[in-house]
This record gives C-alpha cells, structure tokens and sequence, in this order.
C-alpha cells in the first residue's frame, strides 16, 4: 500500500473527513503561502495543481489560473524547486493532464514528483487502459495513482478502476468540468457504487463551492475536494490569510 | 489501412485519453460504429445520402494544362465539388447517421474555419438534429460569413474565449461540453483525431474519397498513381484518399503547414484523448499552430498519420504560407479550379517537387480536399498587401 | 422543345436582330452549333468535360423534411453542386469547346452577378481560351469578390460605365465588343437570350439538367413530377430543366423577380438581338429591372419562355423581394441547403402555393440552380437591417 | 423609287458628294438650331437619332448624348413637334433602334416619320430578314429603308441587301460601334462590293471624325456621314455657330 493511501486510511479511521484543498502551482509568486495557509486552516492533503495549456477537464477558472501560471514561467521543475520551501505535515498530491508527465518520460516525472515530497497524482485523462506504464512508474517510486470515477461509469468499470486505484478515489459529483455548481449533484451515488467494489476512502470532488455542498457530500464520502472557488479568490487577489479563512469555513462545515 | 483494436491504437500512438466521464460514451459510440458499419442497411444509407444529397462521386478530373506544364501526370479528386464545398461532409453525414441510429438528438462539433461547422449544421438541417458549433473566439471574428452560414442552417455557434481562443481551445471546450451531455449528445469530431474511435471512426467514414477515386483512376486508364498527395490538418481528407491507395505501390503525401507541422516539427505527446505528434514546448505545454489556411491550424496530427509516418509508410513534408498564394493562383488559372489554402498546401508541394522528389513522368493524383470559395476575400488582401 | 429553325423563331419571339457587322458571325456560329451539335464527337466530348470537371451529373434530393411541412413531394435538381455553383457551368462549357473548335482564341461574355463571368473565366482557363468579361461598374462594386475570383482565373474583367451600369449595359458593350473582334472571338452569352442560335443553342446546352432529372426521378421512383420549377432571369436553368419535361404532363412553371418580370409586366419588344417580352415604358424605351438577387435583374427573358407563356405550355409568376429571404432559410434550415437568392424565387413559390395553386400530394420538381454562398454576405446585412 | 433616292442620285449626277451630318433629337433644347445650322454650312442631307435607351451600334459618345436626350423627355412624338419648327430644304433621315418603331407600331411609325417630314430611316439592329414588315409600311408611307453593309458582310449578302435597301446604302467603315477612329478603315472596300450589286448611292460612316478622312472616303463613296465627332462638341456646349463651321470644314473637304 502507498503511503498516501496508509495516511489517509488512517485519516478515515480516526473518524475525521478528509478535507483537500486545490491551489494552481506557480499562479502567484507567493502560492506556497496559500498552501500553508490551506493546511494551517486544517486541510488533510493538498492537491497542487500542475498547469497545461490544455486543460480539457477544466472550467473557465482553473484555465485562466493554468495560463496565469505558464505565463509566469511555471513548470514541473519550477515547481519542485518551490516545493523545497514548503514544510507541511499533509500530503500533497499532484494534479494535472498526462502530457506533462508523457513530454518529462514518466518514470523521471514519478520520480521527480516523489523528490518533491509529492505522494500522490492524479490525471484526469490518463484512463485505466492508457495509464499501465503511469501506474507502475508511480508504484515504483511510492507515488499514489489516484483515479476517479464518474457519474457515467458502469459498475464493472467502477470495480476495474478501483483496483488500479491508489490512495483515494475520487468520485466526481457531476457531468462537468471544474467551476461553480448550484445543484446537489450525484456524489452520494457514485460513492455509493465505488463502495460496492472497493473499501479505499473516497473523496468528492467537482462543484463543491460552498461549506454546505461539503458537509453534505461528507455525509456519505470520507471527504472533499474544494478546487475552483478558491483559485477563483486568488485569481481575484485573495490573501493568504482570505485563503485560510475560507477553508476554515469547510473545515467547520464538515467537522 | 486496417482497424486499430479494441484500445484504437495504431502503433505506439492513438488510444483514447479521456476523463473517466467521457470513457462510456467512447466506448458507446465504439460499439455502435462497429455495429453500424458492419450493418448494410447502414452503409446504403450513408452511401444514398452521400449520392443523392452531398453529390458523391466526386470525379477525377485530369489537370492536362498543369501536367504539361510540369512534365508529370496530374489528377485531381475533385471534394471541392461535394456539398459544403469540401471533404468534411462525407465524415458528417456517417456520424450524424450514427447519432439517430444511438438515438441522440443533438449534435456539438468543434470548428476551426468553420467548414466542418458548416458541414455539420448542414447535416443536422438535414436530418432535424439539434446543433451547436464551438468556435474560438478569434475564429469568429475571421470567418463571420461561416457562422452566419451555420445560424442560417439552424446551428447555435458558441463563440469559444478560452486559451488561444482558436480551434484547438474549440476542441477543448466542445469536450468540456460533452461531458455535461452525453447521455442525448453526439460529439461529431471533424477530423481524424481525438479518442478511439474517432481517428479509425473519421478515416472510415472518408475512405470512401480513395476508394471511389481508385476506380476512377482505372476508369480514366490511369491505374495506380506514383503519388498520392493530400494536405494534412488533422489528417482526415489525407486519411481518406490513402484509404484507396494503402494497399498499392503508390507513395503517399502529407503536405502540412509549415506553422502547424506535426510531423515535422512535433513530438509524441498526449492531447485531445489521443497519443500522437504534437507541437509542445520543452515542457509538453501545447504551442499554437500558425498557418494562413485556418483549416491547417492545429499543433497535432491524427495518430495513424503519426503511425504511418512512423513506419515510413506516408511521408510528410511542410509548405511555408509564401508558396501557398502562388499555387493557388497557378491552378486556379491552369485549371480553372480556386482551391482552399488547405488544399494549396498539397498543390504547392507538387510545384515544387515536380521534376525533384516527384520524377518526372509520375503519374500524382491530388486530393482537391476544398474549394477556395470560402477563401477569396482573404487571399485579395494578401495579393492586395503584396503590391 | 424543338429547334427554331433557320430564323430562329419561336412563334412570334426570337429571331436574330443584331447590326449587319454581327451577322456573319450569328450565321458562323449557328452553322458551327449545327455541325458540332450533330457530331457525337463533340457531344461526347462535351459530356466528358461536364462529367469529369464539373461534376455532372448532379444529383436529384428529395427534400423530405419540406415535404413533411408543406404536404407535397418535393425534389430538387441540384445544379448548386456543378462546379463553379450554378448550372452556368453546363452552358459555358458549351460553348467554349465551340469556341475551340471554331478556331477562335478568345471568348468574351457578360456577368450581372457574376457568376456567368466566374464560369466562363473557368472554363476559359481549363481550355487555355483568353477571356474578357463585361461587367456594369456597379456590379463590379457590388460583387468585387466574383470580380476578383475572375481575376484568379485569368480573366480581365472590364466595368462597363455606359447606361445604368448593370448586367443589361454590359450585354450591350459586349455586343458592342464583339463586333471589333469577331474574326477571332466567340462571344459566351450567358442565357437563353440574345440572337439566334443563342436561345437555341443555351437551351440545347443546359437541356441535359432536364435530361438527367427525367431519368433520376424515374430511379428514385417518383417517374414524372405534377410540376417542375425554375426561377427565370434570363431563363437558361428554366429551359434546362423544361427540357426534360415539356413532352410529358408536367406543368412548367417559371418564377421571375417581380422587379423584373418581363412576362408579368413586359410587353413584346426588341432588344439584344431578340424579339421577347421585355419591360419597357410607353416609348419603347427599356426599363431597368430591380431585383435583391443581381441574376434575375435582366428586364427581358428568353424568346422561347416568350413562347411557351403565350402558347400556355408554361407558366410564369412573379415574386417580391421580401419573400426570397424567408425562402432562403425555410430550405437553409430544413434541408440543409443554402440557396442562391435567384434559386430562393422558385422555393418562395412553392411555399407559397403548396395547398393552393400546388394541390397537396402533388409531387413537385424544384430547379435547385444555384448555390448561396455569393449571396449570405447580403442576406446577412438585410436580416441585420430588418432587426 | 422612293423621294430620298430620287433626291439622292440627282444629288449624284450633279456630281456634288453628298455630306450627312448626324445629331441627337433633344439633346439640348435648341437643337433644331444645330440641324438648321449644318444645312446652312452644307449639308446635302441630315440623320435625326432618336434616342433610345440600348444603343447597340454606338460609343460612348452618342450613348450619353442618347441618355440626355431621353432625360430630357425627348421620344418620337415630342421629336415630331419639334420638326415643326424646321424648314430645311435637305432631306431628313431618321436613325434609331427597332423596339422604338416596334413599339409605336411599325405602321404608324412610319406614318409618323412621314408625317414629320422625314424621307428615310436607319435601323441598325434591324436585318433583312426581319424586317419586311417595316420595310413595306415604309414603302407604303414613302419612307426610304437604308440598309448597313459591313466589312463582314459577304458578297451574297451584299446584294441581298442592295436590293432592299432605297435611298442610299450605308457602308460602314470599320468592325466598329460609333465613335471617334485613327485609322483608314475598310469602308473603300465595301463601297467597292456595294457597287458591283447595284448603283444605289453609297455614303461611307461610322469614325469618320476628320476632314481628311471625309476627303478620302468621297474619292470611293457618294458621301459621308459624321456623327459622334458634332455630337461630342454639343455635349461639350458647342453653339450653332460652332456647328456650322465644323460642318463647313467637312463641306470643304469633300468639294
Ligand atoms: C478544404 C479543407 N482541406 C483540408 C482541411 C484539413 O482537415 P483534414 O486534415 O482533416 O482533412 C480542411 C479543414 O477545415 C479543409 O477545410
Ligand atoms: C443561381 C442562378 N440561378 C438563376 C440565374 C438566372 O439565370 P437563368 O434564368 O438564365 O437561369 C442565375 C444568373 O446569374 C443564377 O446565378
């Protein structure tokens, strides 16, 4: 078992709900102090977000975040180095399209992220048949291949998935992209399908923008994925301290 | 050219690189294209709206005056003439066949120039099926007759504001769309790229160019040519005329844009749900094609043109946007044939290779891929620009 | 429909009134449309063209959707898909292997919209025939982009600045022409109009659209339409099509731009080399024709349309601009076929008289002439300008 | 014989070459003062244009003059009451387009044309073979039918014509509309072939625009005619005075 996936069984063991926040590496010089703050505010794991260019999964918002980010000069290296800066006790785990890792030779690219302190990945257009190569450079360098599921996955997909899965599972809660919801969404009933097949924690994630949306999805999920609203805030000039104020809310909302 | 396997791999490249939510309606479409292809009630009834509807067949029209002008043997299969204008409604018509038949109402597409949009919308008027087109912005504005002419068919054009806002920021966002939509919507992919089995899907459906324009050739008692020569944007107009001629002794040519060449200046990347050439920076950021011909402005290939370079079974070579302007003009006033910038591209590079890479004698048959109709206004500027 | 015989009469139209200097050459060319016109050679040859460049033949569509809305069965003839966009090309490749075969170098012909000009530039530079167009100078503003199309293909195209500066003043500057040069140019008229044998001659050129329909329509299994539509300018795709039908029971029905209804609002007259209907004030002095589409902006019409609407075999009405617009996109978005404004007359008809003048369940053969992509610029600015 | 003939080869036998000045009815209001003028300066015999909207057979001069005229309201009638005004004692020739007589009716316009003291008519785009009927309402109201010859014309053709044609035979001297000519032209050669099908008087026209010119053609023909070159001066304001000697410059060339 990862280490990830052994840190955040324990997480769910302990009774708490897991709560990740997303911030878009390199989209402001001082973005390391929105991960802390994140942490400090009491998010369990950090999703760092790598940019693309082509950010096919994602809505208006973490586009503009990704090309703020590239145009900033952001890269995996750029990264890696800013990284060695960050001391926080959660895990992070990285997010981002296949091509970044595909261009960097996947076993370099598992190895740098695992240097990095990073302990997980996720690669929302890497699917289970393309991704063996992925999955196994991962394995080799204890880095976790989070996987999700969708609304649309069929119960024999869902279990062939959760099989490659490490770490977490995450369940989107809509046929969406990234960004603002208003609905409930079907989180509840892809949790549910991913709990007939497998008993690793699963977190929701996609359109949860409000404290509520994620005291609800925690009702059946081990815990959240909080991404678009906050970049938003940063986008807009949010502080580190607006940061950490904002994931206090969801922390409290869940707890 | 065979099919690519239950996984859409053509060698080391293809495959279907997409987000969980969007893997069942892969293999969705998968399974009904296997299905419907292998149905005879389905190929007749593409075949007859390609008949009677889009105008198929296209002829092979001998180009005598360029030919002795060049000291080869020059034809050229003439999609200018079919319906819309260009190849891209042979691919529509299957794939909005193929989405009655799923029972979905609705169609998106992406579009570049806005001629597979056209071609889409037009398809969609025809069968009473729901469209709408994602356009970049900046595409919008270039080519504002095209999406009038999509309005006018009925479509709703989405003007795209995303990244470069141009057509490779059109696919993103028509697949962002999807997602939200499969369940009723078809995504009609206007090129031979993205997912399986969209590359094997698009060649399929356009490889009827090669094999009416192989028995054409024997029909003129031309038989099999020396080359083959297509443009390459995605690669489906090319896709489709190799189709004939895979398995002969013909060589076959990809003529890409300068600006948006793959092949040329590319590398093995992931974009799109497809594996294959891509222009990207150090970084595997995906840079931004730049071509005069908006139909030729995308970074990737589609992943069997990938393979077929691969394996050197196709050979792919660039054309700079000076040498276009010049070729349209030679075979417009040779032949008395405007064609697309796109198509200029494969016409430049016989110009220029005739009596060189081209021996002279060959025997080349053209894929005329598009008329320059859609082209005119802007190619006056160029001229205009030059004097 | 017959031959004219030797004066070119039909009935009381036609006939060959032109300036004795012109004479010979109307003698010269009837006697050489004659001779090639009997040699299968030709005609072979002449098919051959149409076959392999400008895509003939073009197929019959049924319009199933339309048919559903308005209670008829509509099919249409789809002359938008030849080469160049309109049945023109049938005409003009004609008459420039007669060109050829007459020994001449150089064709001459008028344009109002353009499009006999872009035609007759094509098929010039597919011969190697030089090429002047006579084009009014206010077309030429309008309609740069055909002007400059033509310009690609070799053509000098000449602004005639005489009269009302439109299609009828550039007939008569290239009559005017023609009598400078008559040794060794053919002067390409652009519809069944002018002197004996054009009329003739046009119609015989453009018959194999009414040929090809009989036929297709009998293959598709709907044998011989209630009614076959055409709009008329000068009416060369009308006599195309009649062609096929005027031995059988189908009523011919011509639709003329009510700005230029010559058989609404005509009287006889002669003008052009013909004695026809023409729009004329109390003197005899012609009147200018006003119509949205520039194709049907001609105030006469072809002697043998004269002919056929005083004998009764076919009719004529008239429609107003407001309603060829609507027409454009009822078919734009119910069949996915943008028609030329000029095509748009002959479908505002139809919509008009199904369940009227049209008996539901009639079975209705719609001339599809020509293809809108010249016109959306223009239908655009008006739908902007209604808003 | 029809007046205009017998008047015209009288005019021969006198041995005096005939001089036929052309004019636009109605281009400007006096022009009936230009027709008198021409007379006074020689003229043996005048073409009255009646202006119609198509002229085939004309250059951009007598185009526009035709326009003006037609602008001006001028039409067959108002030509007519005009002509009332003018006493000449030379003959007077119509010369127009056939939807204009077509129109009026071919018998009542020559009727008119006889009434308004004109003796023959000029009808460029009218050819033998169309034209019996008017050819025989002419006759019936005395009114003589001159034909065109041109350098096309073929032999047979040309005494086909001559036998049609009354008062004089119009040889035309170029492949060319009306208007202004550099060159000699053919018209020698067409005179050449009128004359051996008939005796009819021959008067060469069309670009003749100089004395010179006149001068050669009458060393062939029976006459000329000069058209475009008075017209133009009129549209550029020329007086009755400035005709008269135009004309009187032609007159002298040719005795
Ligand atoms: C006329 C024409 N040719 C070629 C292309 C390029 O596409 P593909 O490479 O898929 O044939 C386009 C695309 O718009 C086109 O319009
Ligand atoms: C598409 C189309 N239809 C019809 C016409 C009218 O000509 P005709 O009456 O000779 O067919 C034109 C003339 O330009 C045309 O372009």
């Amino acid at each position: 078992m990862t280490s990830l996936e052994k840190h955040l069984r324990e997480l769910r063991a302990s009774g708490r709900k897991a709560l990740v926040p997303y911030f878009v590496a390199g989209l402001t010089p001082d973005w390391i102090t929105h991960v802390e703050a994140a942490v400090h505010a009491g998010a369990d794991a950090v999703e760092i977000g790598i940019p693309f260019s082509d950010p096919m999964m994602d809505g208006v918002v973490i586009q503009e975040a990704a090309l703020r980010a590239l145009d900033a000069g952001t890269n995996l290296d750029s990264i890696a180095s800013d990284l060695t800066a960050l001391s926080v006790s959660v895990p992070l785990i990285a997010m981002t399209y296949f091509n970044i890792f595909h261009h960097y030779g996947v076993e370099r690219a598992a190895g740098k992220l695992a240097t990095s302190g990073i302990t997980g990945a996720i690669v929302p257009d890497l699917p289970l048949e393309e991704g063996r190569e992925w999955f196994d450079a991962c394995a080799r360098h204890d880095v976790a291949t989070v996987l999700l599921v969708a609304p649309s996955t069929p119960p024999e997909r869902v279990s062939a998935i959760c099989e490659a899965c490490r770490g977490f599972c995450y369940a989107t809660a809509r046929m969406a992209v990234t960004g603002r919801s208003t609905d409930a969404g079907e989180g509840a009933h892809v949790v549910e399908r991913i709990r007939a097949a497998s008993d690793i924690p699963v977190y929701i994630g996609i359109g949860i923008t409000t404290p509520a949306q994620a005291h609800d999805a925690c009702t059946t999920s081990d815990g959240v994925i909080v991404g678009s609203l906050l970049v938003k805030a940063i986008l807009d000039g949010a502080s580190a301290s607006d940061v950490e104020q904002m994931v206090h809310q969801f922390r409290q909302a869940i707890d | 050219m065979s099919a690519p396997g239950a996984l859409g791999h053509f060698g080391e490249f293809g495959g279907r690189f997409v987000p969980e939510a969007l893997m069942p309606a892969c293999l969705e479409l998968e399974s009904a294209f296997i299905d419907a292809w292998g149905d005879p009630e389905f190929t007749a009834q593409y075949r007859t709206v390609l008949r009677e509807f889009a105008g198929r067949p296209t002829p092979v029209t001998p180009l005598r005056r360029l030919s002795a002008q060049l000291g080869i043997e020059l034809f050229a299969k003439r999609e200018d003439l079919a319906h819309t204008g260009s190849h891209k409604i042979n691919n529509v018509i299957g794939q909005t066949l193929l989405t009655k038949r799923m029972g979905k109402q609705r169609v998106i597409a992406e579009t570049g120039a806005g001629q597979h949009g056209v071609a889409t919308a037009t398809a969609c008027a025809q069968m009473g099926l729901e469209c709408t087109v994602f356009m970049g912005e900046i595409d919008t504005e270039r080519q504002a007759l095209n999406v009038f002419r999509m309005e006018l068919l009925g479509a709703t054009v989405v003007p795209v504001t995303s990244g470069s806002r141009t057509l490779k920021d059109a696919v993103n966002e028509a697949m962002r769309e999807w997602v939200t939509c499969v369940e009723d919507t078809h995504y009609c992919l206007g090129s031979v790229m993205g997912p399986h089995p969209f590359p094997w899907m698009v060649r399929e459906m356009q490889s009827i160019i090669g094999h009416e324009a192989l028995q054409q050739m024997d029909d003129l008692g031309a038989s099999i040519p020396d080359f083959v020569v297509a443009c390459v944007g995605g690669g489906s107009n090319a896709a489709g005329i190799f189709s004939g001629f895979a398995n002969t002794s013909a060589r076959l040519v990809g003529v890409e844009a300068a600006g948006g060449s793959a092949v040329g200046k590319g590398s093995p990347g992931v974009l799109h749900g497809m594996r294959s050439l891509l222009m990207q920076d150090e970084f595997g950021q995906i840079e931004e094609a730049y071509s005069i011909s908006a139909g030729l402005d995308y970074p990737g290939i589609g992943p069997e043109h990938a393979h077929l370079a691969d394996i050197g079974r196709a050979e792919y070579y660039a054309i700079g946007d000076d040498d276009v302007i010049g070729a349209l003009e030679v075979l417009s006033l040779s032949e008395g044939i405007i064609p697309a910038l796109e198509t200029a591209h494969a016409v430049a590079w016989i110009l220029k290779e005739a009596g060189r890479e081209i021996p002279l004698g060959s025997r080349v048959l053209l894929n005329l891929s598009g008329r320059g109709d859609k082209d005119v206004a802007q190619v006056r500027e160029i001229l205009r620009g030059q004097q």
